[in-house]
């Protein structure tokens, strides 16, 4: 059993949900993503996701009308994830 | 439940019988019903197909009946939403509001449709001539959102 | 005929139905009904009567339908005014409006509704415990005609 | 056949019509009215109505919220009367 004083790097787990235009750019609708990073947040999942460049890079670029959902709540870029969260990329919505 | 989202049509009439009950309160009932045009953006639209993000849609139009509630003076609220495949004619929301008095219903009436065009996590792909395309998002819609925003605060663009 | 005075109880869904029929440059519907209340200026009401002037009543609702056509871009609409003796919760009027667009549908059935308050020559005397009484004319109602005022010229009063 | 140079005084007869609150305080729901005026109009009718005394003075007096329609239509008090005319006294409106 590790000690809490010698902690093994933090792992957080969150899955990611591609909607609408973005999930047939992405060419998937969803995936598990393992972030090493010490505070994770939206901010630093999105900057993670455009690191992929072509499409990710594109659709993703400041400035494009994406919006994000942590647990199923608009959330901003500085939204802290844990561990199972669940965050979507939203295009602008056209229902109703 | 005053809120949900179902593949299958759904009858206005009977859904409206069913929020004003027997309720001798209620003096005022506002209904909008969206439907699917046949033309968007000048090209014709044979069929559309609504996607949605299940939970998060669910969520979203509760919390926005709920914000209805205490914006105005409201007996029932009910917002159906459809998804899936429709075509011309079909009918896509139904939103439908009881108040004692008029004003109360048709504002919130049209709030709940105003704030839904911008907040659920809902999406048209349309069919047309020249193969199927995403609905844009229409600038009317944001202004629409924006004439309730003085005393509101919904959920910022990322 | 777009505008109907009469004793018996509607369908809405049907008349809804009806007036979509199967056009599908239609995108918005709304509607408003209005129901008897079992309480009005905090007294219970267990029945009233709706009296009206006939052929006058006809004329000016077609007249509001008239003057909503050419303030808003809507594609049919219909107003079914009942009169006689009417009970809590029993439906009084409905208004209905189709266009391509909800601003004007939302528009539209609201400014009839609005107008048709404070012009259509129909009086409820209202049975109370006290007696029966003739309801006063609201405000509001007034107020609410105001707010389409600035580019109209409804009757002025005497 | 009179001479059109040698006119009788005109007569001009128009239907009443009370509606609501009116009808029940005057007792009647519609009456003739002969008038010899020269120039009939709503507001000399009201004129008249209200020289009644008693509850037509009360209902009819300046200030009183009294619509008046003639042939359906409202009608300002100088709108001239014609022969067959119908003329409406409406309490404030309360359908809806």
């Amino acid at each position: 059993m590790p000690d809490s004083r010698t902690a093994v790097p933090a792992v957080t787990t969150i899955r990611l949900v591609y909607l609408a235009r973005l999930r047939e750019a992405f060419g998937r609708s969803d995936e598990d993503l393992a972030l090493m990073a010490s505070t994770p947040s939206v901010g630093v999942v999105l900057a993670l996701l455009r690191a992929r460049g072509g499409v990710w890079a594109d659709e993703l670029a400041p400035g494009r009308a994406v919006r994000v959902a942590v647990n199923h709540t608009v959330a901003a870029p500085d939204a802290a994830l844990r561990n199972g969260d669940e965050m979507a990329l939203l295009p602008p919505v056209t229902g109703g | 439940m005053p809120v949900r989202v179902q593949t299958a049509d759904f009858d206005a009439g009977h859904e409206v019988s069913g929020l004003r009950g027997a309720d001798a309160r209620v003096g005022a009932v506002a209904t909008f019903i969206g439907t699917v045009r046949d033309m968007n953006d000048a090209s014709p639209v044979s069929a559309m197909t609504l996607e949605h993000y299940p939970g998060m849609t669910e969520k979203a139009l509760t919390d926005i009946v709920e914000e209805a509630r205490g914006r105005f003076s409201i007996i029932e609220a009910l917002v159906i939403h459809r998804v899936g495949e429709l075509r011309p004619t079909d009918q896509i929301v139904l939103v439908a509001v009881t108040s004692a008095h008029r004003g109360d219903a048709f504002d919130a009436c049209r709030f709940i449709m105003d704030i839904l065009k911008t907040r659920a996590p809902v999406w048209k792909k349309e069919a047309t001539p020249a193969g199927s395309r995403w609905v844009d998002a229409r600038i009317t819609d944001d202004a629409a959102e924006l004439r309730w925003k003085a005393d509101t605060t919904p959920g910022k663009p990322d």
